[in-house]
């Protein structure tokens, strides 16, 4: 066992380290700068965020350094989300371009795709979002109802997606549509690279219990999207997604440095606030609680190294990384669930209102769909169940 | 023995029941919170109108003269649709109080017009710390000729932006002790106080810090005697906890019924949500919380008309059991609900927000579980 | 509302108080005389206090007059459960004969099953035992594989029950059997009165976690019983098995008021066990504990109440009992396992050698049976879920 | 970054679990708890054999001269198996203490002696009372010329009717604080001390309560420097208290196997019952907390031998996760086992009485989270 990085390793963390300090808007890491609201401030924030990412070349770190990239390590990977996380950096507007789609184009994409998409996606030029999940496609992913017809050159897509983070910022997505219908779900699905630029296209943000409008409802009514954008075989499309998906290498990494920080921030909450005049953290069942946090979120974050030795030396991640997401999504709700009590009949107050810092509320409530998005903690188990431990798969329907 | 509410009881239950849902429900409150905040006023006049704003207020006022059982299923139906506006503060803490303590002249003027559905009556407990014990009521109301001369500022008043008298803690003597607190009747129509209303997570429950710039209350507005009201205080607010609960029983409920509803109708993988364990085990352990969160409650509404030498234990294991069970299991909705539970369009978050509110409000769960200990004398 | 009883509910209580007074073993409420463990010596025991019920007009309360009993009220035997379980009273031997066996004879036997068994049933002459379960029919009710086949005027029955509490101090059992095969499990089973007193009946006790023999496996092997020992018609067992658990009128009744008092031990442990010189209730932490087991014991008796209001004014229990018996088990599993964390490093004596008294561990394990016994707690939940929340039943194999 | 056992370290476990599972795996225990105590004497000397009672030995006493670290696969077998025996107690107890702090003629004779899997050594700690500070420690020894004269009793000693040595925490000096706290190595060749064994739950692994009269114990069997052993003994309970964890991670381990085993072969309703999502999601929850404590413990095992900055803290938490984890889990595998595992013939009890054993040794969860809140400087 070692916990050490390389000089290497620790170079890679210091140049990025530097990096943001230059170029985190002045008073990020202090938390007196706080990220614009309104949508259009926002996308604009963001934009500018990803524009410097791309120019600092830290926006696609493990792509190819011939495309642009660093052709970053899996260790370097996780150092960056390490260090994104101390500084509880801002979203990355083009993550879906930049992690997932650029690397899929590299992978099986024409030479037309990576001519056309590759560099806009890196220089953050060209934002991407992804259509996966639709109302009636949740948990059960591939059950895609949305459609696309073949028209001479052009496929013709009608249906509907939801939960397509930033889609209101976005220019292109990746949609996954029925192209044929063979009665078994997984089969018929095709991938399409589709401009929403377009008539053809509706975007609607969906207003989250947090009062915050980050994802869309997108709405295809004859959108148009020609075959050359098709992403591998028609009707190959579920594997498509399954490479695209595939990409994900370091899993759960940002939310488990997260919460390493959140423990820090709750612990300093309970030093900060006062019940009967006493800090919180001389409570004898404060206490309890925060050593029970402290082992769980100790226990996260060992679980995700020792999840990423087995990678490491399996060239590959496993289904491990489910229990991971399990762990740090649940965690999240729980530890944030207590902040929340700990700060009494101001608990309730948010916003600039807010007690002590309006985010405790923000990602409190946030936290709720930590055990949805990404797959509910029920298909985790699945998951866990049926490809770690052997157990019979649910009855198939 | 017989353990459930009685005819007239569930009548009431039913016809409150028809009222809200023929109002739209849990729109009602959707439409308050986005500011249409005359349908309170409305709502107000409806409830009068049909009794349930008299319920256990004298008939020589124009109550029904019951106890306070009877309000539980009024208390459940106002929980359920998440309503807005201060129907427990009102009826829960100020009635009793009056009806105990009050003077003719208050008994008359503040029953007959609470029964009318005239008057709204909230309390104004908190001050700079939120603790709550007798050395933080320190509101000076400064005794002259006619009356008080009140200056301070009351933190976290829920609907004090609606309700038409606040019920005022002041200290008029001692120092941080419980002599020396006094309550104090203060009515908008008399006297301005400035309103500053925050931003909280439950927005069908606005709550305001209060500023009282010398204002001059009548000395007929004392409540009970001056200087050892701490005591009525205590009393009151036993009797508004346990109403509470009454309104979280409600909303619990109503999220069982939501999470059964979404699990019967929902289709994944072929399926009724439902029909998977791990979906349908959840609703189980929702309605465990909400069977056991009634039958205390009933019991701590029972015990506060029946049985005052165990109604403060009773009281604080409803409210300890009750609002963590409703805090625990409308977050159990939203996942059930999935991606439609965490929209601001479906209601799933309605009831987690007014659950979050009334978890400390009054004393949170551990507060009111070391109350249970003390009261039993371990 | 009304928590309180009537005169002459009360009366029947204080008959009770008085006969337990008088008729339980000295020491025994005290605690200072424990039954014996020895299986002679523990069957002399049972069938000693059975007598004396049966003596008192205690052994079949709610059985009509003209047959012995006293034609008790609802109210009157949870009046009686609750007495019992304020003394802790011993095991009821033949409780499988005046529960459930008498009642059901009573309701459906023939002439000559009433003449032959109901007089010895009630004075605890013959003690009964019931053979439902089986080792592959566990949650799975009605996969019975013991078969009976016809051979002139008599059954031959082959195959093996298990968990039959006290078969090894019994003289007969009610057991279901196979006697057609219709592809239907709930079809072709018929419910028989065996004599266990015979060569082709074996029974073995079994040693639970707890070193306690109080069941048994038992096999059958070529038994014979006569046709006219059959309940019901020949493949109707299953419908008189359930007219034989109908009979349960009071639900959980014993184990509701039992919690109760356990709770009021543990506080006394609370007050009686110290750790660095202070008694544990002074302990923030326990007094926690404390205060939420009272809400959830009270909780439970009060939902007891309630079903009860219910069961009194619909005129028959409904399926609430299920999650009295969810509630009452798994609660039951937390207070003992919390008694045993506070007992400390002595918490693993036990038998002669505890901390306290040998009840505290003796009881913990037995614990973990409540959960599976009478129908596991999925069991119940599944219950629950189809029966009172209307959720869709499991998928039917 | 390297969080996993290497190479050979692996292969330590896969041949120990060779060696446990061909003499007969949990029946080793089962047999030793229905009298045959010879076999324990058996395992013992094919452990040395083997080199496993001298991994964390020095080479010139016939050890293998590696760290604490090393001692993981072995101890997670002997949980796995619920092994008999003080393996913990002589491995991660004695041994480095002796190491640490014995003279040249301790080292060789215990050291040597242990290697060889001839000497098992437990610690006789508590006293009167069950609690574990300075001033619980009373058990005199008297100074005389030569040595000490003890006389007095230890309580809920483990393996006491096993052990070879007994390493006894005395008092020497002062009155109830940390001065004046010795170590002694008592061996049972030289002197005599009366054994009660004592009816506990996990048969696999007695406690006894150990009488010393008046026994003579020679001045070269103190371990480390008079009066000032309390903190060798804290820093020996830390190794101990890792070392625990591991087995515990081991039993852990074993009880989620048999519930995925149990749930992919029994069958209810046409199923086997792993389908079922009430269990299926439970053997998960259980593979969680292995998954939690094995992460948890390995830390706290490197933190051992590499990081003593951290080690008090990774110790406790290590501990307190484990061994409710391991309660939890050892319980859940009995309702996964429906009435199969209430049976004294199957093996699910075991598990949880050795988990109920170790629970509340050498402190308990809610103590070892406050002292994680204390070494943090909460």
């Amino acid at each position: 066992m070692d916990f050490s990085f390389t000089p290497e390793e620790e170079k890679f963390r210091d140049e990025l380290r530097t990096w943001l300090e230059v170029n985190l808007p002045a008073g990020w890491i202090e938390g007196t700068y706080v990220m614009p609201e309104e949508d259009a401030a926002k996308g604009a924030f963001l934009r500018e965020w990803q524009h410097k990412l791309s120019e600092g070349g830290w926006a696609g770190i493990s792509w190819p350094k011939e495309y642009g990239g660093r052709g970053a390590s899996l260790i370097e990977e996780v150092i960056y989300e390490q260090e994104m996380a101390r500084v509880k950096a801002p979203p990355v507007l083009n993550i879906i371009g930049t992690a997932m789609v650029g690397p899929t184009l590299l992978q099986i994409g024409t030479d037309k795709q990576k001519e056309q998409y590759i560099h806009k996606i890196l220089n953050g030029e060209e934002i991407w979002c992804q259509g996966y999940s639709e109302p009636s496609a949740g948990s059960d992913l591939a059950a895609i109802q949305t459609r696309a017809v073949k028209q001479g050159e052009n496929w013709i897509i009608n249906g509907q997606k939801t939960w397509t983070s930033y889609a209101h910022f976005a220019d292109r997505c990746f949609v996954l549509a029925r192209t044929e219908d063979t009665g078994k779900k997984h089969e018929g699905i095709t991938a399409f690279l589709v401009d929403i630029h377009q008539e053809g296209v509706e975007r609607q943000t969906i207003r989250s219990i947090n009062d915050k409008r980050d994802f869309n409802e997108m709405f295809f009514d004859n959108a148009v999207v020609h075959e050359s954008d098709i992403v591998g075989e028609v009707n190959d499309g579920w594997r498509v997604g399954l490479i695209l998906l595939s990409h994900e290498r370091v899993g759960v990494a940002r939310q488990t440095f997260r919460l390493q920080k959140l423990f820090e921030e709750l612990l300093d909450l309970t030093k900060n606030l006062k019940r009967n005049g006493r800090p919180l953290i001389q409570d004898p069942i404060v206490r309890q609680k925060l050593a029970g946090f402290r082992a769980e979120t100790r226990a996260l974050l060992l679980n995700y190294y020792r999840h990423l030795t087995e990678t490491i030396r399996n060239g590959r991640p496993g289904p491990e990384g489910s229990i991971d997401k399990l762990n740090s999504s649940e965690l999240s709700q729980r530890i944030l669930s207590f902040a929340i009590s700990l700060q009494g009949e101001s608990s309730l107050l948010w916003k600039e209102d807010a007690l002590v810092s309006p985010s405790w509320q923000q990602d409190y409530l946030r936290a709720y769909a930590h055990t949805i998005e990404g797959g509910t903690s029920e298909i985790q188990k699945n998951i866990i169940a049926e490809r770690i431990l052997g157990l019979p798969k649910d009855i198939k329907y | 023995m017989d353990f459930l509410l009685n005819e007239e009881q569930q009548t009431f239950q039913s016809s409150a029941r028809q009222l809200i849902t023929s109002k739209g429900d849990l729109n009602l409150s959707r439409r308050y919170t986005e500011g249409e905040e005359g349908i309170l006023t409305e709502l107000w006049t409806e409830l009068g109108e049909l009794g349930y704003l008299g319920i256990n207020i004298s008939e020589q006022y124009g109550g029904l003269g019951m106890g306070a059982l009877t309000l539980v299923p009024v208390l459940e139906e106002i929980g359920r649709a998440v309503l807005p506006g201060p129907y427990a503060e009102t009826m829960a803490f100020a009635t009793p109080l009056l009806e105990a303590y009050g003077t003719p002249e208050q008994k008359q003027k503040y029953l007959s017009e609470i029964a009318a559905g005239k008057r709204k009556i909230s309390i104004a407990l908190l001050e700079e710390s939120i603790d709550f014990h007798p050395a933080t009521i320190q509101l000076e109301a400064k005794e002259v000729d006619e009356g008080y001369i009140v200056t301070g500022k009351k933190l976290l008043v829920p609907n004090a932006d609606v309700a038409d008298t606040l019920i005022v803690p002041v200290r008029t003597g001692g120092g941080h002790g419980e002599y020396g607190i006094s309550l104090l009747l203060v009515d908008r129509e008399d006297v301005e106080w400035k309103i500053e209303r925050l931003k909280n997570l439950d927005e069908t429950r606005n709550v305001c810090n209060v500023t009282f710039d010398h204002v001059h209350i009548a000395k007929e507005q004392l409540l009970g005697t001056k200087n050892i009201a701490w005591g009525i205080l205590q009393e009151g607010l036993v009797y508004l906890n346990a109403a509470l609960c009454s309104t979280m029983v409600g909303g619990i409920e109503k999220v069982v019924e939501m999470s059964t509803e979404h699990g019967n109708t929902r289709m994944q993988f072929g399926q009724p949500i439902g029909r998977f364990q791990a979906i349908k085990h959840r609703i189980v352990d929702m309605k465990l919380a909400l069977e056991g969160s009634r039958s205390l409650t009933y019991y701590a509404a029972w015990a506060v008309e029946n049985r005052p030498e165990e109604m403060i234990e009773a009281v604080s294991l409803a409210k300890s059991y009750t609002s963590e069970s409703y805090v625990k299991v409308s977050g159990d909705n939203i996942q059930n609900h999935g991606g439609l539970g965490f929209t601001w369009e479906f209601d799933c978050h309605l009831f987690l927000k007014r659950a979050r509110a009334l978890e400390n409000y009054l004393g949170s769960p551990s507060e009111h579980r070391e109350k249970v200990a003390e009261e039993l004398g371990w």
